[in-house]
């Protein structure tokens, strides 16, 4: 539905999706080279905020893979979040913290939680499985704060971060923050892999049109909900390393806004592309940090930055470099 | 009443229309020729304003009205049936019917000549769009268009998905049409009604307008048959 | 030369329906330092302003940024007990003093009491506790008693019970910002209780106090409260509270000179009222003081400045002030009742003090002496 | 549990519901008729609240109040219209959420910084102020009789609105195909103008109607955005009927949990369990009623059709 | 005679009080085209949204291979071997017309739980995908995303789309509508081309293509099966004649 004569340019003209491997390549060198470069800096301040820029980009990634490659707005990934991080918090409160348990723990419970709320919310469509999804994450929400043992409310202070066969290699601020790089770049290659598969063809194929998808044989259902589930676990990943990172777990990291947040981050960076949702994230946590140093009413300017992006630029922040890029080419084709 | 000359538009960046000149005289009755994609349909939308033109100009009695939104255009006496029906899925027909009913240029149509028409739209009026048949959903398309009591009817295959009974039915209803001094702009791929309905024709290819005559112009010339219209 | 600047980091809840009681601690705590002349202790002081925007991993954020990228000596905040729970880790683990002007939770009292931690409000349960210990010493009989359902709404609940010895008719937890109270209004009308005691922060004690006045009901059963009145609250609440009671630790009318003047030029300053917030911040502004000018500024050397910290050597704007073995203050206690001043502005004034010297009841479960 | 204390519940329940469908009203147009999310629906609402507030100052009369906020709010309306909304229409609904959010994160802080971050409050105007006796011994607030009043009335006004005027035909059928509609003549850039204005309009209302109530404060909007969401889901989207009947129903289902679920679960469970579960179920029980009502009906109870 | 592929038993749907397909009995022979005919309305897509199980049916049953497919969900029946096109144009609009078509053929081929493999890369499914774009005439326009074909092509695409599933019945819902004269020819011998491969059903107002490709024509009106027979027969009869097709038949060519 269009106005006018506006091209339809959201429609990628290409075969698959876009494979720019340039930009999430210098994204993660970038990454790579950050301790170096501020250790002559107040390292650890900047490492504890790349490491916060890095947890959410990758739950970003959970939601840009379900929202970007299978149309399923989901308003209630924050949930999975945060029951990967009370996985580790309750563990930690039962003096459990190895990571042959408490990694596992953290996927199985949020895989669980998304395949039995994924089986519900699947039924339905659009704005109703937005708020379908919202519903249960309220209901983790209450939930978490209403277990009384784990701080309820209040959260759970988490002791000790977690080891690896009883080692504490998660201590050191360096060695943590390449842990957290590293799963960064397997989750992003793996939702890579897993677009161009035949499986992402389907979500993709069910997200143009599922009747269609439908009547050539595909049950759309089981797809989504194994999407669903991966999803879920992504985001039950990074709650494990947003708890080892703040030490800390509280019903909040559930909370709407929190899964609201997730979502802009992956708009802002441009839907559609894996790499929009690492550099929404980076994009929205920085510019928060950034901001909010200037003066205590940041939202005012925050706010409107947000409305230009979208009305201005198509496809996000990536949209922005695509556009460039294509303008400078065609200048460079001219001559 | 209608001119176009040097029309040129396209989708983003690629360019459909190159040079697409014709007019078409009041009460007249004109086709738009062509194989699939050599864009009969671009041109419709172009002169209607749903495609903004790149070059070239529409003018409807003289006036220029290139660059006007669709909905001035509309309002100067085009009536739109669109290609693929587009009736309005969450209308009921008769909202369907009434709710851009117009009678800016007298009032020869009203909802009940519509449903005198075509009385299955009448059977149906309190159907959603969605609900009606293909056909049903034809019948809609033109029985809304006629409600804006337009100067120039413009239909895009307008009689697809039609039954043979109700197509005949269509042919004769727009050569009544045409007595009253209706002028039509026609799309549709049943060349022996078109040639015994409309006046003058236009051939596409691929943007271009490559040739332009008459009904008997076209019936005589074998090569034209043959070259643009495979037939 | 002069010695380096002393920093001192705030973090407070400045966005959001909370953002006042936030803005309350920030200006409070900015008060004190202007009228010490920009020093404490001594020390040019810095003061940097976060907004933990009631979120505690991003709490933990701006914690870690203020203690490893400012190195700031002293943490102030924060407004709400979660926050707190999220930065003590954080803040204190490198031998940072955290100071909180206002949540006091049960943890940090006992169990998990911290060296590095001082808190200059109270603890939470103690201002539930006067509102049950007036109930039970003025005899009431029946009460109706109704929190938000978390954590704190629970502990508040507990509070009141501990001394209220009387029938608790109904105990409702209601959802946290429930808006519309009509349903347990009508509950509270049919049970007709000798007393209602509620604790609802904020946006909700607005809509509780309003609401149960256009009910009728603030005519017939006096209402016992903690943080549901109060003078971040009562510009919006204005006649509506008039005659509700409230427990305290302080009123702006506390009779004592420093107080009157402190109050006096918050209002000048910032155009409202100050409340506990704000006082407690200002409280705090002058401990930190006290304790650079024990130690001649030095801040190095930790367990020196955590016994002059100990010694609270200032003189509180609430008058009785010591830190109990757990950090946790030792202080009088008073029930207050919302007034009107002659200037048309609003706030709680003091009707009789309920505790005198009191000791939290978790300090025997703290290690530390 | 007496029977008159369930009847008076039911009635706080219904109370409830059409002071939510109040709230939804504006929502249920812009986003159910005319298929744009309008996150900033919650805000506007709060910007009711506040004109309301500032002009009652000014004034000192409720009556100029109301009129000036709601001309300010609907001018306002126009004007997000103008600066933001028109360049949206016809995209993804992604691209609304993003920056209607934008407009949420703008709003909030604005207003905080006007008229700072302290509650402020709207009084009952005079000549409506105390209760009236229902029954013996059943008070009701007079204003509260009277936002239900005015609840009712935006309701009937809305459905005719959109069910049976040629405006209404033609927002919908824009709604789903705008280009259509002006290819037929009509200008509906113009008319989505127009309702934008009239949504705009009907969250101000909301706000000022409501504002004597509840605290008006910054992000006062959030919550009641969720819950309106929530009234127009259950409903089905689009559907003035289903919004209304929704709001009621989640009115009714809050109203009576709060009320009575820690005595019903006592039926079932020990009581000191019944305290803990019961709040926090009553907490999630709009939530729980929105998982079932989608999970039988995907579509909501009155979908509407033809989408 | 071998056993039909397809075999309707009192098939009915009704919506609200109007009853659009009332006891239809219907049988279609392996191999077999079988054309469906009727005015506007009469409810032939509706009896083929029920066939491949887009629409349930409210009573009746419906036989496919000798099995009772009647309460099966579509993808189901689509993996047994029932393809179908949509009257209104149904294709994956922002997929290109290639990846249309391949996909496809994946769903034939099963195994879409791979997660790895770039899929787009896959001769195994791109080859045969082509072949068929080539057939319908769309080979050029491969690389074009579906949504920016003109209407005549994306029928055509549609046409592509199932045939590459090879399957064992296949309901055509007017292919035909909205093709130009060319296409509908071309259309014509890709269908008579496929005769016999497999059964298909036909429901096409354009009675040039009908009367060249039928083996059997079942005419329906008002949701009943008025008559069943070869061309010729169902040609001539009045009634067809009178309620159909009318009287100045459009044998243009
Ligand atoms: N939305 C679009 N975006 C990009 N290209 C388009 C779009 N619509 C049509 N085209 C292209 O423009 C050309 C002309 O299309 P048009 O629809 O005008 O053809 P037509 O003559 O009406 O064909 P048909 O008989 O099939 O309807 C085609 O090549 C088509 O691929
Ligand atoms: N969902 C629905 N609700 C109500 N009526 C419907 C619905 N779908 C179809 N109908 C009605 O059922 C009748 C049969 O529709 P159907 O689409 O099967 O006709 P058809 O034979 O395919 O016609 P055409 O040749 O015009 O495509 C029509 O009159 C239509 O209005
Ligand atoms: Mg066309
Ligand atoms: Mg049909």
């Amino acid at each position: 539905m269009t106005l006018a004569a506006v091209p339809d340019e959201t429609a990628p003209a290409t075969r698959r999706p876009r494979r720019n491997v340039v930009l999430p390549l210098v994204l993660f060198a970038l990454l790579a080279v950050l301790p170096l470069a501020a250790a002559s800096m107040s390292a650890g301040y900047l490492l504890d905020l790349f490491v916060r820029v890095m947890i959410f980009a990758i739950a970003a990634l959970s939601v840009e893979l379900l929202i970007g490659h299978a149309a399923l707005v989901t308003f209630g990934q924050a949930a999975f979040v945060g029951i990967g991080a009370y996985a580790v918090g309750i563990l930690d409160a039962h003096e459990t913290n190895d990571l042959v348990v408490a990694l596992p723990a953290a996927l199985l419970a949020s895989g669980l939680f998304a395949f039995a709320t994924g089986l519900v919310c699947l039924r339905t469509k659009g704005v109703y499985f937005i708020m379908i999804t919202l519903a249960f994450g309220q209901m983790a929400f209450f939930t978490a704060s209403s277990l009384a043992p784990y701080g309820g409310d209040d959260g759970l202070t988490i002791h000790d971060r977690t080891t690896l066969f009883g080692f504490a290699v998660l201590d050191r601020p360096l060695a943590f923050y390449y842990v957290v790089l590293a799963v960064l770049i397997a989750v992003h290659l793996f939702c890579r892999a897993l677009v161009a598969s035949r499986f992402g063809r389907v979500l993709r194929g069910a997200k143009d049109n599922a009747l269609r998808m439908t009547t050539l044989g595909f049950r759309v259902y089981r797809f989504q909900l194994a999407a669903y589930v991966i999803a879920g676990m992504i985001g039950g990943l990074a709650g494990f390393l947003l708890a080892n990172a703040t030490e800390f777990v509280s019903p909040a990291y559930m909370s709407w806004q929190r899964s609201g947040e997730l979502i802009i981050m992956v708009l802002l960076g441009g839907l559609g592309t894996l790499h929009g949702a690492i550099v929404g994230a980076a994009a929205y946590l920085l510019l928060e940090e950034w901001l909010a140093g200037l003066t205590e009413h940041w939202k005012m300017i925050f706010g409107p930055l947000l409305v230009l992006v979208v009305v201005f630029v198509r496809g996000g922040l990536v949209g922005i470099g695509t556009a460039l890029s294509a303008a400078v080419s065609r200048r460079l084709r001219r001559g | 009443m209608l001119t176009v000359e040097n029309l040129e538009a396209g989708y983003g960046e690629t360019p459909v229309l190159f040079d697409v000149g014709f007019r078409v005289a009041a009460g007249e009755v004109v086709t738009l020729l062509g194989r699939n994609g050599m864009g009969k349909t671009t041109t419709i939308r172009a002169l209607m304003g749903l495609v903004r033109p790149t070059g070239g100009s529409v003018a409807l009695d003289g006036v220029p009205v290139t660059g006007l939104p669709p909905y001035r255009i509309a309002q100067l006496g085009l009536g739109l049936v669109p290609e693929g029906r587009q009736v309005f899925p969450t209308l009921t027909v008769r909202e369907n019917l009434v709710a851009t009913a117009a009678a800016r240029f007298g009032d020869r149509w009203t909802l009940d000549r519509v449903y005198d028409f075509f009385p299955r739209l009448a059977e149906r009026r309190g159907h959603l769009g969605s609900q009606l048949s293909g056909g049903e959903q034809q019948m809609l398309a033109i029985g809304r268009a006629l409600m804006t009591n337009p100067r120039l009817l413009i239909l895009d295959e307008a009689t697809e998905g039609l039954a043979p009974l109700i197509r005949a039915e269509i042919w004769r209803g727009l050569s009544r049409l045409k007595r009253d001094g209706q002028a039509i702009l026609l799309v549709d791929k049943h060349l022996d009604a078109m040639t015994r309905l409309a006046d003058r024709h236009v051939v596409l290819e691929k943007g271009h307008v490559v040739w332009t005559g008459t009904s008997a112009a076209l019936a005589a010339d074998q090569t034209v048959r043959q070259r643009w219209l495979q037939v | 030369q002069a010695p380096e600047k002393l920093k001192v980091g705030v973090i407070a809840t400045l966005s959001g329906p909370p953002a006042v009681l936030g803005q309350q601690i920030r200006n409070g705590f900015q008060l004190a330092v202007k009228e010490l002349g920009g020093k404490l202790g001594g020390r040019e002081v810095e003061v940097l302003v976060q907004d933990d925007e009631l979120k505690p991993d991003v709490a933990v954020g701006k914690v870690k940024a203020l203690v490893e990228r400012d190195k700031v000596d002293f943490v102030v905040g924060p407004v709400f007990s979660n926050i707190l729970q999220a930065i003590v880790k954080p803040a204190t683990e490198g031998g940072t003093i955290l100071i909180s002007p206002n949540a006091g939770t049960s943890n940090y009292a006992g169990r998990d009491c911290n060296p590095n931690l001082f808190v200059t409000s109270y603890q939470n349960d103690q201002m539930h506790e006067v509102s049950g210990k007036y109930a039970q010493d003025k005899g009431m009989k029946t009460a109706f008693i109704m929190a938000p359902n978390y954590q704190a709404g629970k502990d508040s609940l507990a509070g009141f019970k501990r001394w209220f010895k009387g029938d608790v008719v109904d105990e409702v937890y209601v959802p946290l910002n429930q808006l519309d109270y009509s349903a347990e209004l009508s509950k509270i009308a049919a049970a007709k209780p000798s007393v209602v005691f509620v604790f609802l922060p904020g946006g909700m004690g607005v809509n509780f106090v309003k609401q149960y006045r256009q009910a009728g009901l603030a005519e017939t059963i006096p209402v016992l409260s903690t943080f549901t009145v109060d003078e971040s609250t009562l510009p919006a609440q204005q006649d509506a509270a008039l005659g509700f009671f409230a427990g305290s630790n302080w009123a702006p009318n506390l009779d004592n000179p420093k107080n009157k003047a402190f109050v006096a030029a918050y209002e000048a300053a910032f155009g409202a009222v100050p409340a506990t917030y704000a006082f407690q911040a200002y409280d705090t502004a002058m401990l930190i003081d006290s304790a650079l000018k024990a130690t001649k500024g030095d801040t190095k050397d930790k367990d020196a400045l955590r016994a002059a910290l100990k010694k609270a050597d200032f003189v509180s704007l609430r008058g009785d002030f010591k830190f109990n073995t757990n950090n946790y203050p030792i202080q009088d206690f008073y029930l207050t009742k919302v007034a009107k001043r002659p200037d048309g502005k609003y706030q709680t004034e003091i009707v009789s003090k309920v505790f005198d010297d009191y000791a939290d009841a978790y300090v025997g479960s703290c290690k530390m002496k | 549990m007496s029977t008159t204390l369930l009847v008076v519940q039911v009635l706080n329940g219904l109370q409830l519901g059409v002071l939510l469908f109040l709230i939804a009203a504006g929502l249920t147009l812009v986003f159910g008729v005319m298929d744009f999310i309008n996150l900033a629906h919650g805000v506007q609402y709060m910007l009711g609240a506040y004109l309301a507030v500032m002009f009652y100052g000014l004034t000192g009369s409720f009556v100029a109040a109301l009129v000036l906020a709601l001309a300010a709010a609907l001018a306002f309306g126009l004007l997000l219209e103008a600066v933001v909304f028109r360049h949206l229409y016809g995209r993804d609904h992604l691209d609304h959420v993003i920056a209607t959010f934008g407009i949420i994160l703008f709003l909030n802080s604005a207003v905080k910084y006007v008229w700072g971050a302290a509650p402020l409050s709207l009084p009952v105007p005079e000549a409506l102020t105390g209760s009236v006796a229902l029954a013996p011994g059943l008070l009701y607030p007079v204003w509260r009789l009277v936002i239900i009043g005015s609840g009712l009335v935006v309701a009937v006004l809305l459905w005719a609105l959109v069910s049976f005027t040629r405006i209404g035909m033609l927002v919908r059928a824009g709604a789903t195909n705008p280009e259509m509609v002006s290819a037929l003549g009509v200008d509906i850039r113009r008319l989505f103008t127009l309702v934008f204005g009239f949504g705009a309009m009907l969250a101000g209302f909301a706000g000022i109607m409501i504002a004597p109530i509840l605290s008006v404060e910054p992000g006062m909007g959030d919550t009641i955005l969720i819950l309106a969401f929530v009234v127009i889901v259950i409903g089905g989207i689009g559907s003035i009927r289903g919004a209304f009947v929704a709001a009621l129903l989640i009115g009714l289902v809050d109203t009576l949990g709060r009320s009575f679920a820690v005595d019903i679960l006592r039926l079932f469970l020990s009581s000191s369990t019944a305290r803990t579960v019961g709040p926090a179920l009553a907490s999630m029980l709009i939530y729980l009623l929105m998982a079932v009502v989608l999970y039988v009906r995907p579509t909501g109870l009155f979908p509407a059709k033809g989408r | 005679m071998a056993e039909p592929i397809l075999a309707l038993k009192g098939l009915r749907k009704q919506f609200g009080g109007l009853v659009v397909t009332d006891s239809v009995d219907l049988s279609v022979a392996p191999g077999e085209l079988h054309a469906v005919i009727g005015p506007n309305g009469a409810g032939k897509t509706t009896l083929i949204n029920q066939i491949s199980g887009v629409l349930p049916a409210d009573s009746g049953t419906i036989l496919f291979a000798g099995h009772d497919v009647t309460r099966l969900a579509p993808h189901e029946r689509a993996r047994r071997g029932l393809a179908r096109t949509f009257q209104i144009t149904s294709v994956l609009p922002t997929f290109s017309a290639l990846e249309n078509v391949a996909i496809a053929v994946q769903a034939r081929a099963g195994s879409s739980f791979r997660l790895f493999g770039d899929a787009a890369a896959e001769p195994a499914l791109n080859t045969p995908a082509m072949a068929a774009l080539a057939e319908v005439g769309l080979a050029e326009r491969a690389d074009v995303p579906a949504g920016h074909l003109s209407h005549g092509e994306k029928r055509a695409l549609e046409l592509a789309m199932a045939i590459v599933t090879e399957p064992k019945l296949l309901l055509l819902d007017e292919p035909m509508a909205g093709t130009g004269r060319e296409e509908t020819a071309r259309l014509i011998t890709v269908l008579r081309r496929l005769k016999g491969r497999f059964a298909m059903m036909l429901v096409e107002h354009d009675m040039t293509a009908v009367f060249a490709l039928a083996d059997h024509i079942s005419v329906l009106i008002y949701g009943r099966i008025l008559l069943g027979g070869r061309p010729d027969e169902v040609r001539e009869d009045p009634q067809v004649v009178a309620a159909y097709l009318g009287d100045e038949i459009e044998f243009e060519r």
